[in-house]
């Protein structure tokens, strides 16, 4: 065992000093932290286009930007949050920082290629943010690329696809390395059913990761080559049937939805039982949910496509299995609740933002049944029901459950607390303004309002304006945590190896942990949940 | 109105009801049950927490009961669509085309439209196709919605109802003027959609909007425009006659201009036409619509052919006005304001150059658009080869009317 | 460690490879000459499940996945399952436009 | 725990990942021909009628007998017979040599007769052909692709054995070189049928 003395932040395990000893890591926690830098930069970046969405939107017409610029502004927005934020967001940054420890390893299964899908995501990132300033211009297609018209733009989609493809490649290695660091690596005496359930959703992400993401790797080689050599795949001039490369990319990007969702509910998984004291209620069920929820996840891609002019055989199918996939995200929730059954429960930050995220998402999965039912999903598709719908499960749920992960890990990273009652002032503000933010953009949808449009008929101007109010609140909200985080980070009070009393194997080292994570061999035979004799020890 | 016409609104609806029902109540539950557990089971209340791990009996039932629950859910929005797509057999057709970034209407009989004008109490089937790249057909009004994908057909029905307006909306992303590729499902009484179909003059293919505004105040209740008689007297080849009215008492003959036609809108009772009674109440109406009676007027009844006026309405129809304006701004090609014989920098071949935008070239410009690219305007208007002859000769007229 | 059980890897024989690539050899002559045979739609059958059969042959011998633990073979079972339920349910669509 | 660096069912496991990915990847594209296919079925049919069966079928048996060379080529590292199995792989590495020769004469050919993605003659062809020739560059491009990343693999491991990182006890790495090569040669075994056949 190593030196238990240092801390990963002081020793590097390697000659070199400062930044490159950073860039030349192979230590996953040090990996994970440099993630968690750039998501969240780019995640600021994002979220300044939001605002700016909002702000052209406020009133008809123009209000800050044109219409060209407006279609760049959401294209970049969701490409940003989904490609380069959200998706690498939990698995990458929590995932690295904590899935070894949590499993008694000195590091995932294969280091150096962890450090190498880092180099890949920063590349791609790079990449994506050179397609803006190159070219014909910042891509305008909308984050799904749809063709024929992605084809036909002459904005430089073909450097924003490379790009994603990338970082669908940074994406597959890490989820490759989780799998097998899961298999692999366990402490002995960690058997299959005492794995935390938070490595357990990282393990179906993995293997969505492995098998979803290279579809949309050659999708996005296809618009390249068809920008390129024009083959025609797709263009109905020359033979193509646009309607597949619909298929091609929700086959991806459905199961996508998934690698965004999963590690947010291992997350609350894992907070909730700590802050009730008591063992999670159905252990076994939350797990093979998610694995559930991966499975049938893949096989319900068609539901954004019931309005695209594919077969009424295939609404049929695609929207059964739709709700399929509804079953084992309920039995999750159902279970969260019931672990607060009888508990003793104390409302700390995490498990404040867990809450938010249990209701945020269940507005968002419920309002997604809307849309996997046929009939309705005709009326509101593409309309700001949508864009209602997957604000409030990615940014109220994958979101959320990065607030409640960062509150909950963090401090064991960086051996400082934060500030705990303005934590619970600025999710209590957050979640007002993302009400606000979100609420107002279903009735609009109902109402008919499309999605991705500059302009809009005066009878939606109500909702807008309100949703734009939201926007300013929740902004606020995000500040005062972001500062209070970070202001925590650096000059907050230290804390001792477990602060919650957390029974997961990351809160018996040292904090912060040192290099190889432990300074004494672990016991991982015991129960992830088990309180029973643990305190916290603030 | 026949019942059955409905259904699909009515049906989709009840799928809304239902799944917005249920929803509704499973998230008070939960939000309620978890918020009762904080504050029961708080630490304060409940230091010691009990070590429960599991309950088959209760996770079974919520399994099984979600279940039930989402295949109900399931069904309704199954019935809602399958009544979206059952199109009646004898719904009346017409065609749609979409492109970058307006729509284009045929009926059976050839005729095109910008707007979809159809008949009251009539099932609808639309067919739709796209020229370029994919647009949605969406009318919020009849739930209905569909992309319109290049090189396939697809299809929406609905069931027209009631006289009346409902918004048409690009719901697919197409580019930069999606969110203008507006139009409007026109429903009127069935005689009058008969009259509009087969009125040959394209010149009259809308409504004609001073005609609009008098419907709108109810002139037609009293005056025709065909010579016969009702309360009051036709509106027939009206404008610049000369009119016996008496004033105070008195005989007298006015020419009906402008402002004799005006004062009698506005004050009806000041003279009256030799023969009627003062029966004629006074209206209310604006400078534009005043504006509006008087071409109309003009035209004895039509509207007045102004120059270009068949030209205005190719560049409606054929969709040029989705890209060019023609007030002098910029959208996505060039404005057609003082376009005719204008010196433009264009790219032929990559090269620039210097050309004089007389017949030729704007004729060429239309039909092979990617020949002469204006600068600084991206090659993206679509080829309009198979334009006729007398719409091309209306479009160049139509453009050196516009200053 | 829970999986391991491994470390006395089976070594191939050379002699069953060159069985393997015999079998091999001929069917990818059998493809061939069926292919010159008309069968109407039975031929894309044929071809296919004459390449299936030569990649499991190479599955199982020359990538040694017969001598590996069930864990493994039944992921690899699960990603040709995947690609063929993305193929097939892709014909939920194709197979019934326009009807 | 200091297996870390050292695990062969990690590293086998971590490979098979990896090379269900290059499936999948190379799935999106078979579900883009199946689809066509089914559309396009007599098309393809004049289509395949123009791709050279000689030349596929001997690409088929090259790359059949690389799959076996590489086999062999472990066999003998276990065995510890390390001369013949470099020998093996340089087999190996020759045979994806012929493979990316005869695809060379066979595209020059192709583009000879008018025929590249998007060409002017393939325009004037029917839809199906011009969906059955486009598939087929981008399949087999890829794939070829695909056989000069493998060869590049393989000379890494020429090099590894010389220098001993590859050995009778530690040979992980030419065994998963080697998976990469039988998938490459698998892929081949569908794209054959499914392009110079089709019927
Ligand atoms: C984190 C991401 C995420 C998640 C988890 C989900 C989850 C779900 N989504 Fe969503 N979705 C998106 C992200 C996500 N979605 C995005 C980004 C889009 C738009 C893409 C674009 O076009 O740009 C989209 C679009 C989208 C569509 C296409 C809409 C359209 O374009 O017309 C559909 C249609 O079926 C859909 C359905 C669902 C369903 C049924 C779930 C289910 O998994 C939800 C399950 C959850 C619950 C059901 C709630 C919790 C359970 C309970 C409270 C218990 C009670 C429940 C029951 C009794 C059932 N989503
Ligand atoms: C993680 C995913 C994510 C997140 C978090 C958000 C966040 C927000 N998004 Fe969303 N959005 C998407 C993913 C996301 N979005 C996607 C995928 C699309 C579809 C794109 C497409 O159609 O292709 C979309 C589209 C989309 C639209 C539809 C556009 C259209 O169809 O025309 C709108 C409109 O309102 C919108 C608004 C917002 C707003 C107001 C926020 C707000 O949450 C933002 C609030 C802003 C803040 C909270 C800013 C706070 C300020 C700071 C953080 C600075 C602090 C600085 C320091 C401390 C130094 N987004
Ligand atoms: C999809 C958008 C679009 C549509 C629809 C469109 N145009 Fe254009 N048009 C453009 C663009 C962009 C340019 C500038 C680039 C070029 O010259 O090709 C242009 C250029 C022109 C020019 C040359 C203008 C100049 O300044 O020299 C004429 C004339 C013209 N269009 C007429 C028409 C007519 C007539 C129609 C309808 C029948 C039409 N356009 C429809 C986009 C469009
Ligand atoms: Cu047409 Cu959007
Ligand atoms: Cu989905």
């Amino acid at each position: 065992m190593s030196n238990n003395s240092l801390s990963f932040w002081e020793d590097s395990g390697s000659s070199r000093s400062g930044i490159m000893a950073w860039l030349t890591t192979t230590d996953h926690k040090r990996i994970g932290l440099m993630y968690m830098y750039i998501i969240l930069a780019m995640f600021i970046a994002g979220l300044c286009l939001g605002l700016a969405i909002r702000l052209e939107l406020i009133a008809p017409g123009r209000t800050i930007m044109d219409a060209q610029t407006y279609n760049t502004v959401f294209t970049l927005h969701g490409v940003i949050m989904i490609f380069i934020v959200v998706i690498p967001s939990i698995p990458a940054a929590i995932g690295n920082l904590v899935l070894p420890i949590q499993l008694g390893a000195e590091d995932v299964a294969f280091p150096r290629l962890n450090l190498f899908s880092w180099y890949l995501y920063v590349g791609g990132t790079l990449l994506a943010l050179v397609s803006l300033f190159t070219g014909g211009g910042a891509p305008d297609t909308g984050w799904t690329f749809y063709v024929p018209f992605s084809e036909f733009t002459t904005t430089n989609v073909s450097v924003a696809v490379i790009a994603v493809f990338i970082l669908g490649f940074s994406s597959i290695l890490t989820g490759l390395n989780f799998i097998t660091t899961i298999h692999r690596l366990r402490a002995p005496g960690m058997t299959w059913t005492k794995i935390p359930l938070f490595t357990w959703s990282l393990y179906a992400t993995g293997w969505i990761q492995v098998l979803a993401t290279p579809v949309l790797g050659i999708t996005v080689l296809l618009i390249f080559a068809e920008r390129v050599l024009g083959v025609g795949l797709f263009d109905p001039n020359k033979g193509g049937d646009p309607i597949l490369y619909q298929h091609l990319f929700w086959i991806y990007s459905h199961p996508a939805v998934y690698i965004m969702i999963l590690p947010a509910m291992g997350v609350v998984s894992d907070i909730i039982p700590v802050f009730a004291r008591k063992p999670i209620f159905g252990y076994k069920a939350i797990a093979f949910s998610s694995l559930m929820i991966a499975f049938a996840g893949s096989l319900v891609w068609a539901h954004h496509m019931f309005t695209s002019g594919m077969s009424d055989t295939a609404v049929l199918i695609f929207s059964l299995l739709t709700f399929v996939v509804a079953i084992p995200s309920a039995i999750k929730v159902f279970n969260w609740t019931a672990t607060l059954y009888k508990g003793s429960i104390s409302v700390e930050p995490p498990l404040l933002y867990a809450l938010g995220f249990i209701f945020l998402f269940s507005v968002g999965g419920l309002t997604g049944l809307i849309l996997g039912s046929a009939g309705t999903d005709v009326h509101v598709h593409d309309t700001y029901f949508v864009v209602s719908h997957f604000h409030y499960v990615i940014f109220g749920g994958t979101g959320f459950g990065m607030f409640a992960a960062a509150h909950f890990w963090l401090p064991k990273y960086y051996g400082r607390m934060y500030n705990k009652k303005i934590a619970k002032i600025a999710f209590y503000i957050l979640f007002v303004g993302f009400n606000l933010l979100y609420f107002p953009l279903f009735i609009i949808g109902l109402e008919g309002m499309p999605r991705r449009y500059y302009d809009y008929l005066p009878q939606y101007q109500e909702g807008h304006v309100i949703s734009t109010v939201g926007s300013w609140i929740l902004a606020v909200g995000i500040i005062i945590m972001l500062v209070n985080l970070w202001r925590g980070f650096t000059k907050g009070e230290k804390v001792g190896r477990n602060p919650w009393g957390a029974a997961t194997l990351e809160w018996a080292t040292p904090t912060p942990p040192p290099l190889l994570n432990f300074d004494e061999e672990p016991d991982a035979s015991r129960k992830p949940y088990d309180f029973r004799g643990i305190t916290p020890d603030e | 109105m026949d019942t059955t016409l409905i259904d699909a609104v009515s049906k989709v609806d009840t799928a809304f009801k239902f799944i917005f029902g249920i929803s509704f109540i499973i998230l008070f539950l939960i939000t309620a049950v978890t918020l009762y557990f904080l504050y029961r089971y708080s630490r304060k209340r409940n230091p010691e927490p009990s070590q429960i791990e599991g309950n088959l009996v209760a996770e079974l039932i919520w399994t099984i009961v979600p279940c039930i629950i989402v295949g109900a859910m399931f069904w309704y929005g199954w019935v809602g669509y399958k009544a979206l797509r059952e199109a009646p057999a004898d719904s009346y057709e017409v065609k749609c085309t979409a492109r970058m970034w307006s729509w284009k209407f045929e009926y059976p009989n050839g005729k095109t439209s910008d707007k979809l004008y159809v008949p009251a109490d009539t099932p609808i089937k639309v067919d739709l196709t796209s020229v370029d790249v994919i647009h949605s057909f969406y009318v919020a009004a009849f739930r209905v919605k569909m992309d319109t994908v290049p090189g396939m057909h697809t299809y929406v029905w609905f069931n027209s109802g009631e006289p009346a307006e409902y918004e048409i909306q690009c719901a697919e992303y197409c580019g930069v003027r999606h969110s203008y590729m507006l139009s409007k499902v026109v429903v009127v009484p069935k005689e009058e959609f008969d009259k509009w179909l087969n009125a040959s003059s394209s010149a009259t293919e809308a409504p004609n909007e001073g005609e609009e505004v008098m419907k709108k105040h109810g002139c037609f209740d009293c005056h025709t425009t065909d010579g016969t008689e009702l309360v009051g007297p036709s509106f027939k080849d009206i404008y610049g006659r000369d009119t016996v009215v008496m004033e105070n008492g008195k005989e007298k003959t006015v020419k009906a201009d402008d402002a004799y036609i005006e004062k009698s809108i506005l004050e009806p009772g000041a003279d009256i036409v030799k023969g009627y009674e003062d029966m004629m109440p006074p209206t209310e109406v604006s400078k534009e619509e005043l504006a509006k009676m008087l071409e109309y007027f003009k035209g004895g009844g039509k509207p007045a052919v102004r120059a270009g006026a068949k030209g205005a309405e190719v560049a409606e129809r054929e969709g040029c006005t989705g890209c060019h304006s023609v007030d002098g701004s910029e959208m996505v090609g060039p404005s057609f304001k003082g376009l005719m014989d204008r010196k433009t920098t264009v790219l032929k071949d990559g090269k620039k150059m210097e050309v004089t935008a007389n017949v030729e070239y704007i004729i060429s410009s239309i039909k092979h658009p990617s020949e002469y690219v204006v600068d600084g305007f991206e090659p993206s208007m679509p080829e309009y080869e198979s334009l006729s002859d007398d719409d091309m000769k209306a479009l160049i007229e139509y453009i050196s009317t516009l200053k | 460690m829970s999986e391991n059980h491994e470390h006395q890897h089976h070594i191939l024989s050379i002699k069953t490879a060159g069985i393997i690539l015999v079998l091999l050899l001929l069917l990818t002559g059998t493809t061939v000459a069926v292919s010159r045979i008309d069968l109407g739609f039975l031929n894309v059958a044929v071809a296919l499940t004459l390449a299936v059969t030569k990649a499991l042959l190479v599955i199982l011998f020359f990538m040694h996945m017969k001598y590996e633990n069930r864990f493994m073979q039944m992921i690899v079972f699960l990603c040709f399952l995947l690609l063929a339920i993305f193929i097939g349910m892709t014909f939920f669509d194709l197979a019934y436009r326009g009807g | 725990m200091s297996n870390t660096h050292k695990d062969y069912a990690g590293a086998k496991l971590g490979m098979w990942l990896f090379l269900f990915t290059e499936v999948l990847l190379f799935g999106g594209m078979f579900v883009l021909y199946a689809a066509y296919l089914h559309e396009y079925r007599a098309d393809f049919h004049v289509g395949g009628k123009q791709l050279d069966v000689f030349i596929g079928t001997l690409n088929t048996v090259v790359l059949l007998f690389s799959s076996f060379a590489i086999a062999a080529a472990i066999t003998f590292i276990q065995q510890g017979k390390k001369k013949l199995a470099v020998n093996f792989t340089y087999l190996t590495i020759a045979c994806a040599g012929i493979f990316v020769i005869n695809k060379t004469i066979e595209w020059r050919a192709k583009f000879h007769h008018g025929i590249w993605p998007d060409s002017p003659h393939l325009r004037e062809m029917s839809h199906g052909e011009n969906i059955f020739f486009g598939l087929y560059f981008l399949m087999t491009g890829l794939h070829a692709v695909h056989v000069v990343i493998g060869a590049i693999l393989l000379s890494v491991m020429v090099w590894f054995m010389k220098k001993d990182v590859i050995n009778q006890q530690d040979f992980v790495k030419l065994e998963n070189a080697g998976l990469y090569w039988h998938i490459v040669d698998l892929i081949w075994i569908f794209l054959f049928p499914l392009f110079y056949l089709v019927l």
